[in-house]
């Protein structure tokens, strides 16, 4: 299909928009309502075009203008200029926009001097500022002046729809983004417009908006109406420095950004990626970044004479190491990692208990088995039939519930241009059929359970073994869903996973055989599936960290299990853990907010690490904090930095992560285990993620119901003003 | 306290107008909005609340249909809610001065519950009842038209005495019982709807 | 050269010898400052409610060419609000050895918080005794840090080098009062 | 050569002519005219017998030859309207009788609903016939309490003599009728808006594509008609569609229900051919004005307004012709506007109409209308007018006119733009001397 853009000629897929092929042909239309993975609108009317398309006469031919060979198709141009975002393009078709019509840029202008009528201008304490759309679009679209000589509409400027997300009415432009997000996206009818006409504002009457995706909305909102609380007035955008990274808080991650400002994490969005989270990413990942800044470990700290943990140099700690385990074998200190490390920190751990010979190494939480995924998320948006065993994805993937939801509203993926994913994908509709008779869910009750059509209670444990044998009529009907459906998607969640043995994986993967379906099995911590893969389990002899107090010594990085080892323990850790409390000597450890390098996700996509600019002191990353051990043991550190692990991850397991990719790139290692793993309840939220004070939101709110206004700085006079 | 809880035969009638689908219970929405504001006067939070859940929807939807049409109140009004009719046809035969007279008479302000708990007032934009102008419509009972200063006084001295005088809803009878329609003369012109079968070929035969 | 000219010449040494002179014995004496001299900044405050001007909003520290401005923004609390409107200055500092007196900072302000005033004297030991937080630079404050610690020391009141042609600050310099 | 054609008879362009009756109208308002029995006596229910006898396919045939336009306000042609439904997907299809009569001037539905029910039920019952709808819905205004209720006693009484309902008449067709009533909303007159409202939604517009044919009720084919076009429809059925194309103008055919509101001696419905001229049914049927007039909506607020001229009350009430004025024909909603009253303060009337009726989707219409229009004419009209303030809606309007989601702003610039063009001088007035030529006066008064 070719379309023609002011005069640019382009080739597109049929059935793109208008506004898809304005930005594929290199030109630019503003636009508010349209967002890459919503229905499109139509309502701001900023994205207006022109447009015209040649006409066939009844025989078939083309109706032309001009002469003989000059003759080309005669355009018929539409009366009025046309919102791009509903349009379709059409073979032929030729787009005018404001670069070469004055009429169009004349509409836009128009257009968005209607839209700044009753926006306040306090861009300078919007936290939108800077990077706000509708400022970009005035600035380049607008008139430049305002010629409504009247008071704006006066709304409540800071109302809070939760703990996380401040409404500000006098803001919102009604592009009704937030309100189709949460109708199309989480399924959850929470946010709608209130009133109509110029009265319109968005409200909820759910008492607070339901915290999981709700933070999405600040990503989207095209103005400053919807804001993250937990960044307010934190730092301008143009103040942050943004690092584009990966989230670690669950085994999805999801691309994010963080920004840090003066060596503090003020605030995380999220990143696109379209084979992961697409543009969206839970609260738990966008909110419960607090901890990263507040009461960190920023030295190492020695248990001295009297007991008390002080502060003290690196130096002093790896000779208080050294003296602590003198006399120890080597082979009897326990190594334990937490499962959020690096694919890097994992290798260099592996290879520090080879020299060391150490037979008590474990990564926490794993599953006992590991099961390797075959689906990626692209596959459960657009399987056919899926079925989630077992599992509670708000607490351990919550973005796979998404990406589950979407497949129940069709699968529809906006199609992927030079210019990115599709402005407007006009299949999306607004309130989309949902077909939930392609969900079964067998376990509890979670949030999902409201959204599938086939519900079965279920123990988790032997959840597997019913549904490869189906005992009653449900669970038959479940099997029969799955073996009808030609793109099926399994998953399995802790509940179906715990204590599972070998037998169990044999089981899963005669049915994934059986019925065709395509396997993921969601890793207990956000990296297990990369530790997996490097020999961080028990060996011969050794004890895992369930059985922590039976190990004569022990190096703990960054794991919580609140008790110390027989003996000498070290806890590596960003902040005074319980553990850490108990421990001999205690080293200050990154977040993975400030590490470089690589994770894998549930799907077994390769995603990189980048390092934030966050103040952590004299902290180190495992693979820096294994070389100060190494030489408190007096052994040759296996690796001495990032490209030294980068090495040792190559030789170990073949694979050169330093070529990792933003968008990350899917790997399956050869390695396996089956080793018993420790007890383990997925928890998303942990309570220092919710550290900060939130009493700011209460005392609005009481002090709003109280009838009290802010004192506001005294008017100018305005000339024309009528009320 | 449940209000739908004693209508199951209600309730069943209104879901039974519409397809057996999540689309189709939506549908019921606007007819028992309607049924909770004919019966208690205005729809509160708990009605919205029992509602959505009738309906498989939220409260929040509810609260923004609501809030989208005219006519639903969330706010009790007065025993007898005076709408008054504002729009062109009605504001140039003098809603209103209308409109003042009731406000100003009733000393209610729209919004307020006059302090006798008997009238309310809003002004509504066109009813459509512009040839008797002009007009107002007294809760959802009817319409009264053609009020002029005499007739608004015996009105509201009827709601006074909580007499509420019938609607009248005047047909402006523009065609005979002959079914001719009849001229500003009186004269009546044109065929008859009894004769009309034979107008075609009474056509034909002049041709 | 003839004798008259130096006559003339002589004349007007002479001349200029019994006026007053042109020098002033800066700092025994107080300098005469044009309006239009621009020294260390003001932050001003709205007069009635007394709420400071500045809201936060860090243009200030964005248009600085030298990076000299410093803004850390706060949620006011609702009861005791520093500022009109929900958002004040909790930290602002101005490092007066990077900023080199352009006013920028000034034409960016919505609020005409933050004005250049007439204060030159500075001068200091210590750099870090140069950042001016604003319990340096608020409306009311006279002199620069290294002047309020001598008067402090001294127990006299901050004597101030300069002097005001016309005697009044700019009106933008809303509640300044030069003693 | 020999043998002339016959001339084909003169159409019926006049409610004077001795060949016009009156069908829609001819029972509104005789005694018991809303009951089955009264309906039946005067051959009701015949015309449907008459369609389940031709099929389907035929039915819409008649109505396509009988030339009759949707009376909605648009005047697209029925029959083709009809024949877009997908007619053998074998899925439900709808249809909906919009009954939302919302439009300023407009009134003739309400009578139709409250006096004449069966007439439109059985318009339905061939509508649904002809484009295979197993289901009807009237979308009543929610203010017409009083029609509502007649309706669902008609449509009792219908399903007790088995007129709907399983079988209907032993034809084999099944259709169902229900009453939808709305809650105060113009823009649910608006067909999609409609749609989502019966939805139980928000009434506002949806997108087109996909149109209600393809894609409407519950994502189902459907079809919306307006409920003259229903009534009309079985009147044709009745008569023939000769009958009906006999009457009016060349491309308008049929009878219409006129509308007269305004200071004349007798406002009311009058049911008249197509290409009747104003001045027919301003004097004589309408009874003449009661005083000097200055301008006429011909057709519902929406319609521009015409000055009140000699060539204007001379023009036949066709949708072309009223088109060449510089209007729309509508809903034949006819208003007449006093010379005594202000125009701008007219105007400001059915501006701060149009923007309550905003549904807020769009920016023009929630912003341009329903915030800043309205607040220039009340500017104008409470005498703080300032010169440019008429030059600024005209370029404010320009910003407007075509830019909307759907037509509800274009149709709030109707009333602008005509009053504008034809009265600029009062405008001028208002934006330079801030006095009203037609100062306020005392209108109300006992009839």
């Amino acid at each position: 299909m070719k379309v023609h853009v002011d005069g640019i000629e382009v080739e597109l897929p049929a059935g793109t928009s208008a506004i898809d092929a304005v930005f594929s042909a290199g030109g630019d239309v503003p636009y508010f309502c349209a967002h890459k993975y919503l229905s499109p609108l139509g309502a701001c009317r900023m994205c207006l075009v022109e447009s015209g398309s040649p006409r066939k006469n009844p025989d078939g031919s083309f109706v032309m203008e001009g002469e003989g060979d000059a003759a080309t198709p005669k355009i018929f141009w539409f009366p009025k200029p046309m919102a791009s975002c509903t349009m379709q393009a059409t073979e032929g078709m030729h787009i005018r926009t404001a670069k070469t019509s004055e009429v169009v840029a004349k509409a836009q202008a128009g257009m968005m001097e209607f839209t700044l009528l009753n926006h306040p201008l306090d861009c300078p304490t919007c936290d939108k500022g800077g990077a706000c759309e509708l400022q970009d679009r005035a600035f380049e679209y607008g008139y430049g002046a305002s010629r409504f000589g009247f008071d704006r509409r006066h709304a409540e400027k800071h109302y809070p729809l939760s703990d996380f997300v401040i409404l500000d009415q006098e803001r919102c432009i009604h592009c009704k983004r937030c309100v189709r997000y949460f109708e199309e996206v989480p399924g959850q009818e929470v946010l709608d417009f209130i009133e109509r006409g110029g009265h319109t504002f968005i409200d909820t009457e759910e008492g607070g908006l339901p915290t999981g995706f709700s933070g999405n909305i600040t990503d989207i909102c095209p103005v400053g109406a919807l804001l993250d609380n937990v960044a307010r007035f934190r730092g301008r955008n143009w103040e942050y420095d943004h690092t584009p990274t990966t989230c670690t808080l669950c085994p999805v991650g999801c691309s994010i950004t963080v920004d840090a400002r003066n060596g503090r994490l003020e605030r995380i969005v999220a990143g696109e990626n379209r084979d992961v989270n697409e543009a969206w990413i839970c609260d738990a990942g966008r909110f419960g970044h607090p901890f990263a800044s507040e009461e960190r470990l920023t030295t190492p700290l020695v248990r001295n004479e009297d007991g008390a943990l002080i502060p003290a140099t690196w130096d002093e700690a790896i000779t208080a190491i050294n003296r602590g385990l003198l006399g120890l074998p080597l082979a009897d200190l326990g190594l334990f990692v937490g499962a959020d490390a690096t694919l890097e920190e994992g290798a260099a751990l592996a290879a520090l208990a080879d020299a060391l010979n150490a037979r008590h190494v474990d990564h926490f939480p794993r599953h006992s088995v590991f099961i390797a995924p075959t689906a990626t998320l692209t596959d459960v948006a657009t399987a056919d039939a899926v079925v989630v065993l077992g599992a509670d994805l708000g607490e351990e993937a919550p973005v796979l519930e998404l990406r589950i939801l979407e497949m129940l509203r069709g699968g529809l993926l906006p199609a992927e241009f030079a210019h990115g994913t599709a402005i407007a994908d006009l299949r999306l509709v607004e309130r989309p059929a949902r077909r939930p008779e392609r969900l079964a869910v067998i376990g509890g009750e979670s949030r999902l359970w409201g959204h599938a059509g086939h519900r079965v209670s279920a123990n988790g444990e032997n959840a597997l073994t019913r549904l490869a044998h189906p005992d009653t009529d449900d669970l038959k009907a479940v099997r029969a869903l799955l073996d009808g459906a030609e793109r099926p998607v399994l998953i399995l969640g802790a509940d179906a996973l715990r204590g599972a043995s070998g037998s169990a994986a044999a089981l899963l993967a005669d049915l994934a055989s059986r019925t065709g379906a395509k396997v993921i099995a969601i890793p207990a911590g956000p990296n297990s599936n990369g530790l997996a893969a490097l020999n961080l389990v028990p060996r011969t002899g050794g004890l895992g960290v369930d059985r922590l107090g039976e190990v004569p010594a022990a190096f703990i990085s960054r794991l919580d299990p609140g008790m110390r080892a027989g003996g000498f323990t070290v806890v590596h850790d960003t902040h005074l853990t319980a553990t850490a409390q108990l421990a001999d000597v205690v080293l200050p450890a990154v977040t993975n907010y400030e590490k470089r390098g690589t994770v894998q996700n549930l799907e077994g996509r390769l995603l990189p690490l980048n390092p934030a600019a966050i103040q952590s002191g004299e902290a180190a990353d495992l693979i820096r904090t294994l070389t100060a051990l190494a030489e408190a043991l007096g052994v040759k550190a296996p690796a001495r930095g990032q490209r030294g692990a980068q090495t040792l991850l190559m030789g170990s397991v073949g694979v050169n992560t330093a070529t990792v990719q933003v968008g990350g790139a899917l790997h399956t290692f050869a390695r396996t285990f089956v080793a018993p793993a420790a007890p383990h309840t997925p928890k998303l939220w942990t309570e220092r993620m919710r550290s900060r004070d939130r009493d700011w939101v209460e005392r609005i709110h009481d002090l709003v119901e109280g009838g009290w206004t802010l004192p506001v700085a005294p008017a100018a006079p305005q000339p024309g003003g009528d009320d | 306290m449940s209000y739908f809880a004693e209508k199951q035969p209600l309730v069943a009638d209104i879901f039974s107008r519409y397809p057996d689908s999540p689309q189709g219970r939506r549908s019921a929405l606007m007819p028992l909005l309607r049924e909770v504001q004919d019966a208690e006067g205005f729809v509160s939070e708990s009605r919205m609340a029992e509602i959505a859940a009738l309906c498989g929807t939220t409260a929040t939807e509810v609260r923004s249909v609501i809030s989208f049409y005219s006519t639903y109140h969330t706010l009790p009004t007065g025993k007898y809610h005076l709408q008054v009719c504002s729009t062109l046809m009605c504001a140039l035969a003098g809603s209103d001065e209308l409109w003042d007279h009731l406000v100003e008479t009733l000393d209610v302000q729209p919004g307020e519950v006059s302090a006798d708990g008997r009238f309310s007032v809003q002004k509504v934009e066109c009813l459509g009842s512009c040839g008797t102008a002009p007009m107002m419509q007294i809760n959802d009972d009817g319409y009264y038209e053609n009020v002029g200063p005499s007739k608004c006084a015996r009105i509201l001295q009827s709601l006074r005495q909580d007499l509420q005088p019938l609607p009248d809803n005047p047909v402006p009878v523009t065609v005979g019982a002959d079914g001719r329609q009849v001229l500003a003369t009186g004269q009546a012109i044109g065929s008859s709807v009894t004769g009309l079968h034979r107008l075609p070929e009474q056509a034909g035969g002049e041709a | 050269m003839g004798v008259l000219e130096i006559a003339k010449g002589m004349g007007v040494t002479l001349g200029k010898l019994f006026q007053k002179p042109v020098t002033v014995s800066y700092p025994e004496q107080r300098a005469t400052l044009q309006p239009r001299f621009r020294g260390r900044h003001i932050l001003t405050r709205h007069p009635g409610t007394n709420l400071e001007k500045c809201i936060g909003c860090s243009l200030c520290a964005a248009a600085c060419p030298a990076y000299a401005i410093y803004v850390e923004a706060a949620e006011n609390d609702p009861a005791a609000p520093v500022s009109p409107g929900e958002r004040y200055a909790k930290v602002y500092e101005i490092n007066m050895l990077r900023c080199i007196f352009c006013g920028m900072c000034e034409e960016a302000c919505p609020t005409g918080a933050v004005v250049l005033g007439n204060e030159f004297e500075m001068a200091d030991y210590r750099s870090r005794d140069f950042v001016y937080a604003k319990e340096d630079m608020l409306v009311g404050v006279t002199g620069s840090i290294p002047q309020r610690r001598e008067a402090t020391r001294l127990g006299k009141p901050v004597r101030l080098g300069f002097q005001l042609d016309g005697g009044q600050p700019r009106a933008e310099l809303e509640g300044v009062k030069y003693p | 050569m020999t043998a002339t054609a016959p001339t084909p008879p003169k159409p019926i362009t006049s409610a004077k002519d001795p060949r016009f009756a009156p069908t829609l109208y001819a029972h509104v308002g005789q005694a018991e005219s809303w009951t089955l029995p009264y309906y039946r006596r005067n051959g009701g229910y015949e015309p449907v017998k008459r369609a389940f006898a031709m099929g389907p396919d035929a039915v819409i045939e008649e109505v396509k030859k009988s030339g009759l336009r949707g009376r909605g306000g648009a005047g697209f042609a029925t029959g083709l309207k009809w024949s877009f439904m997908p007619l053998k997907d074998g899925k439900p299809h709808y249809i909906i009788c919009n009954a939302d009569e919302s439009e300023p001037g407009s009134f003739k539905d309400r009578y139709l609903l409250s006096e004449d029910p069966h007439q439109l039920i059985e318009g339905m019952i061939i509508a649904g016939y002809a484009m295979r709808a197993s289901v009807g819905y009237i979308y009543i205004r929610g203010e017409y309490v009083h029609a509502a209720e007649r309706m669902w006693a008609a449509i009792h009484e219908a399903r007790e003599a088995g007129l709907l309902g399983q079988n209907i008449l032993g034809s084999g067709f099944d259709f169902q009728l229900y009453v939808h009533r709305g809650a105060g909303a113009y823009i649910c007159g608006e067909e999609t808006a409609l749609m989502n409202s019966l939805e139980g939604l928000r009434a506002n517009p949806r997108l087109k594509p996909p149109f209600p044919a393809a894609a409407g009720l519950y994502g189902l084919p459907t079809t919306i008609n307006n409920v003259e076009t229903f009534c009309a429809a079985t009147q044709i059925l009745r008569y023939g569609a000769d009958w009906h194309a006999g009457m009016g103008t060349e491309k308008s055919k049929g009878m219409k229900l006129f509308q007269i509101s305004g200071p004349v001696a007798r406002p009311g419905v009058y049911e008249l051919p197509l290409g009747t001229t104003f001045r027919e049914l301003i004097y004589d049927w309408a009874g003449g004005p009661l005083e000097e007039m200055k301008a006429i909506i011909p057709g519902g607020s929406s319609c521009p307004m015409l000055p009140w001229t000699d060539s204007i009350l001379d023009t036949p009430m066709d949708y072309e012709s009223v088109a060449a004025a510089g209007s729309m024909l509508g809903t034949g909603g006819v208003t007449l506007i006093p010379k005594a009253d202000c125009i701008v303060n007219a105007t400001w009337n059915l501006v701060r109409f149009y923007g309550h009726e905003s549904c807020g989707k769009c920016t023009p219409c929630r912003e341009g209308i329903s915030s800043w229009m309205t607040r220039m004419y009340q500017k104008l009209v409470t005498g703080r007018g300032q010169p440019g303030d008429v030059q600024l809606i005209l370029d404010m309007s320009d910003n407007i006119g075509g830019r909307s989601f759907c037509a509800l702003a274009d149709a709030c610039l109707g009333p602008v733009l005509s009053s504008i063009k034809h009265f600029r001088e009062e405008y001028d007035a208002l934006a330079g001397t801030q006095q009203p030529l037609y100062p306020a006066r005392k209108r109300w008064k006992d009839a």
